[in-house]
């Protein structure tokens, strides 16, 4: 889960971290209001969750009132990536002498936390790290331990910051770890960490994304992701409780088990068509879950067909397909074709048990994918 | 043969008073597993599926004799269930629980750098040696004794690829699920390496998806490594980048690293065929053997 | 450093481990206001460093204002194992069906905290730890870890607590832990915990002793320490920043290192004598250090000789002499006879430099020590 | 021959700006040890005694190829920087100084169970090879090249007991101190293991003080495995119960354990002549060699 620059900017000010005197605001007028309070220039910042928004037109450095107000105007309702910009952050601009990059996050590979900093900050580090990884120094930290303070110091050292801000950027990285680790993070950066004329360093833009999985003990956070959500059919997964991810394409997908619904999309694109979406039910496929899941994936105005791929492992297929009967009898019409495969324990019992009028049945996965991409490609022809 | 279980093995049911703890402790017994306890604190002396229930993991071992834990625990409590499997010397410890944070489970794993106790999961379906044993949450009755290896970061989509075995009559050794986080107990190499040296494993299966690069290492190691021929199969080729894809692990990074080219790449240069379609990799494994 | 036991419950309450209501009083009339207050019976408690209160008559349970006014009379004021009774403790007398143990101490030998569970509590622990180990659960924690739930659960189970209070009781056991570690506890021991017929428990006792080289960073435990503190001499020590422990023989001790502290107390025994303290002043011995050593062994009376042990090291032996010639020369009298030995580098020439008509020199530890102890009989017998 | 350290010794001091830190390091340098850097964070560029400082003891190691270090460093950082020393992949961290709090020492304790550093100290004078090179603050000149091994819980202590042994011409291969607080890294027995097999030491002289149970396990330890004769000292038979004895180790526990007549029948039972008086020390040394 990602907070907004403005949320994560908020944790770290209270953590410590220094950042830049700066306001929310949702319309022209308050941008302008703000911008007068903390005196120009200031910076214009689209909160979406969308990385390069400065190169995109959602970053606006404005001198005055009236530039305040042009920024805000095109800024405010524009359509970044995707997103609509709501809200924009108007803060303080910093006048930098250097930009650095501080940043931790979970390496999968070491099953460790790990502390990188960089010389080379406000630029896409992940470019930096692909060319010159070098220019990045990472520290493993030992989770049982945490991040040892001469860790931090001997990141910054090796980093080549100078040793006029080394204490303050060993003490910015300190906090950020604590961060990471109090407040479950996932990836947590500044970048950049800008250091003024006066060796003071500024934590000018904030990176805050939580481990999901962590938020039962994070309520805070997990408040300030109701505010983060963008997507309304993501925010409806949430409140469901599904996994879903919204993709471009028409043909919607629903299964059971990650592993196998990334399959079910990954046969779809195979024989030819487009997944609109990635959603797992979870186990079982009792009537409501259906119900929700079909809600779901009708709800996306893209999706022609449907393709409904359950392993019934534990649960047997005869039960499975009285659920998806269930759930497929409480609509009036099915709005788009639904094409539904069931393998596993009492599979052929459960086909037979599928009602025919409302669905299509088909035996093998391949055979019930290439079905429902025909379908989608006669819908999308109409 | 079989890797890792057996019916020799005595196993803890770690949560067993819980819903899915007594839902699948009663399968699995009724599978043929030896179930000798379970554990769950404050209900010790009481019994499930005719089991009995002791306060402790601790408890359970002394008086049972087990040498294996499944974990049932939610999301919460479960990392201290695990480490209290850990701790009380076990030969394995099967978690199923999904959802446990990553930095709980980046303590448990630095915890098993210092213990001998194996740990398959978490987030996983479990481990099975048909007809002799089940720890987890598959169902067995798809599965067939015979000598073909199966590891999966995936549980359904193991279902499907046994399906296709055991419908052509292709019967397995023992199969495991590692399970879908980013940070696991048992990966790749650490399955692959006990089918290797399983004189019984004539064939082994490969289950990846998107995200770490898990896969890739394991391609260096059958490599190097492994004379069992291995076919392989990675989920998540249209995934886009920076989304978790159901499974806490299964997530291509936005600096582009733990795509599925970069896996199937390294699989086929390590010789591995990569089927396109669940099917397709039944083929290969008829293939091989 | 110790805590008395209201500061530790003090602590123990703020961190939510439940304790009996109660007050301190300093005064009769107060004993007997608080015990009104908080409704008889109460438990009239001698604030000291003492082990055995109770049998010592430091603790009086009392059923009304009379009583409560009788044990305040005799327990204020009174002298319980050399100190004198300033406060105590007024507290709601718990009516108990049975009595736990629960404490945290470092394991030095294991270097690792260790947490002990007993169902026998309320009585002498360590008679028990002595003739029935088996009684007292132990769980050693790994100090990067810390304390897993589980390991509070197993101690718990282990000792037999039963399942009627066993999750309260462990409970109690992760919160001491706690304390143990956030507090820098030495030791931290609830006893008895005690179990009401509700099966709440309850903090009956509490000690609470604190890692002293780690008081710089528990700067509210350290402000409890002042008045903590109940010997002068030893407050004193604390002001010069001395490793001073008082005794009850009449031979002064000064040396530097604790080892050879030690080593000349004993050989003050061994020669016949009696050691009256230990101190150490430390490396060098610089004029003030050694005034202020002289000051704290002459404020105690019952010193009639000392001997000054110092193994000039680094720091040169003439050196060394010039420190304690300029203390001496402070003194207009020397109170009692001061015999210095002088070792180590540049020895000789220190011994030389010596003021004779101050102090007595030996050139041997054995010789000096032997001295010291004559001139303390001979002291003693006049 | 000696143990541990010796004139190939490359050190660099942690803490070399501070006041403690430079005095000692020049000692160090005057002895002729093999100081070759120092490491004090914000103060990489400046010399100390001749000597490079780095801002990480990484860096030091790096560029000067330092195998030890020495730490003197405030308490309240003391323990950090024995870790920085522990995860750099030194042979040697000998810590000087004195009042760390102890739970910062169980970390270190348990970190030491995971590199292959070894650690002395801290609260200890250090350790010296006479003649070669000295980690600590001892002073040089009371030590002389010789036969004999000493290990001591105490500093000035020490000194009194290899200045009686010099003083009758009795050099020493090596002394330790291995520091007087309760959670040590190198205990008794770890020293005596070195003496033992170390060819050149054909007497160990072993100072006790009360506290704790380390006298006792070096008593069976050498009962069990030492060919080379031991004379041992006990500081502390006169101590109170419950009373620290300057150093935070010595102490005599409530429950009596940690007392000088316990150590003191231990090393008698296991063959150890215990001297009351260092000068009977020096004689038993006499006789043994």
């Amino acid at each position: 889960m990602k907070l907004h620059e403005y949320q994560a900017k908020q944790v770290f000010a209270e953590a410590g971290i220094p950042t830049p005197g700066s306001a929310l605001a949702t319309s022209v007028d308050e941008v302008v209001e703000v911008a007068e309070d903390l005196g120009y220039p200031v910076a214009v910042k689209a909160q979406v969750h969308v990385g390069g928004r400065g190169k995109a037109g959602g970053i606006k450095l404005v001198e005055d009132a009236d530039e305040a107000r042009e920024a805000a105007e095109s800024i405010l309702g524009m359509d970044l990536k995707g997103y609509t910009v709501e809200k924009v952050l108007v803060e303080e601009a910093v006048d930098f002498t250097n930009e650095l990059y501080v940043g931790v996050t979970m390496d999968r590979g070491e099953g460790k936390p790990v502390v990188m900093v960089s010389e080379r900050g406000g630029v896409d580090i992940e470019q930096v790290a692909e060319k010159d990884p070098e220019a990045i120094v990472r520290e493993h930290v030992d989770p049982a331990f945490g991040l040892h303070p001469y860790q931090a110091r001997k990141a910054v050292y090796d980093a080549g910051i100078p040793q006029s801000v080394a204490r303050d950027v060993a003490s910015v990285v300190s906090t950020l770890y604590d961060l990471f680790e109090e407040r479950d993070g996932s990836d947590v950066e500044i970048n950049p960490l800008m250091v003024t004329s006066d060796d003071d360093v500024v934590a000018a833009d904030a990176v805050m994304n939580i481990d999901e999985d962590a938020l039962f003990r994070q309520p805070e956070l997990a408040e300030m992701e109701e505010e983060a959500a963008e997507d309304d059919l993501e925010a409806k997964a949430n409140e469901y409780g599904f996994d879903y991810v919204r993709l471009d394409g028409n043909t919607g997908i629903i299964g059971n088990g990650a592993g196998l619904v990334m399959t079910t999309l990954d046969l779809v694109d195979y024989y030819g068509g487009e997944p609109a979406n990635f959603l797992d039910i979870g186990g079982g496929a009792k009537a409501e879950r259906v119900t929700n899941a079909l809600d779901m994936v009708f709800s996306d105005e893209n999706v022609d067909s449907v393709v409904f791929n359950i392993f019934g492992g534990i649960t047997r297929g005869d039960e499975v397909a009285k659920g998806i009967n269930a759930a497929l009898e409480q609509f009036d019409e099915i709005p788009k074709p639904v094409v539904v495969r069931l393998a596993g324990t009492n599979a052929a019992e459960g086909r037979e048990i599928l009602n025919d009028d409302l669905v299509t049945v088909e035996e093998t996965l391949e055979g019930a994918v290439q079905r429902a991409v025909e379908f989608a490609n006669e819908e999308a022809d109409q | 043969m079989s890797i890792l279980v057996d019916d020799d093995t005595r196993v803890v049911v770690q949560g067993i008073t819980g819903g899915e703890g007594k839902f699948h402790a009663e399968q699995m017994i009724e599978y043929g597993t030896n179930v000798v306890a379970g554990a769950v604190p404050g209900k010790g002396g009481q019994e499930v599926g005719g089991v009995p229930v002791y306060d402790t993991v601790d408890q359970a071992v002394e008086a049972e004799d087990a040498d294996a834990s499944v974990v049932f625990v939610p999301p919460a409590f479960a990392a201290d269930a695990i480490f209290e499997g850990l701790d009380t010397d076990l030969d394995l410890v099967v978690a199923i629980t999904e959802g446990i944070p990553t930095q709980d489970m980046a303590k448990v794993y630095k915890r098993l750098t210092e213990v001998d106790t194996r740990l398959i999961g978490p987030n996983c379906p479990g481990i099975i040696t048909p007809g002799e044993a089940k720890l987890g949450i598959l169902p067995g009755n798809i599965f067939e004794s015979g000598n073909v290896g199966l590891v999966s970061r995936s549980g359904t989509l193991t279902y499907q690829v046994v399906d296709s075995l055991t419908s052509r009559g292709i019967g397995q050794t023992t199969a495991i699920g590692i399970g879908g986080d980013p940070i696991i107990g048992t990966d790749f190499i650490g399955a692959l390496e006990l089918f290797e040296n399983d004189p019984d494993t004539h064939a082994v299966v490969m289950c990846g998806e998107i995200g770490g690069e898990d896969e890739e290492e394991a391609a260096e190691y059958i490599a190097q490594n492994m004379d069992t021929p291995v076919a392989g199969f990675i989920a998540g080729r249209t995934a886009p980048p920076g989304k978790r894809m159901g499974h806490a692990g299964a997530i291509v990074s936005g600096s582009g690293t733990g795509t599925a080219e970069s896996k199937i790449n390294a699989l086929n240069d390590a010789g591995v065929p990569v089927g396109d379609t669940p099917e397709e990799v039944a083929d290969s494994i008829e293939d091989l053997l």
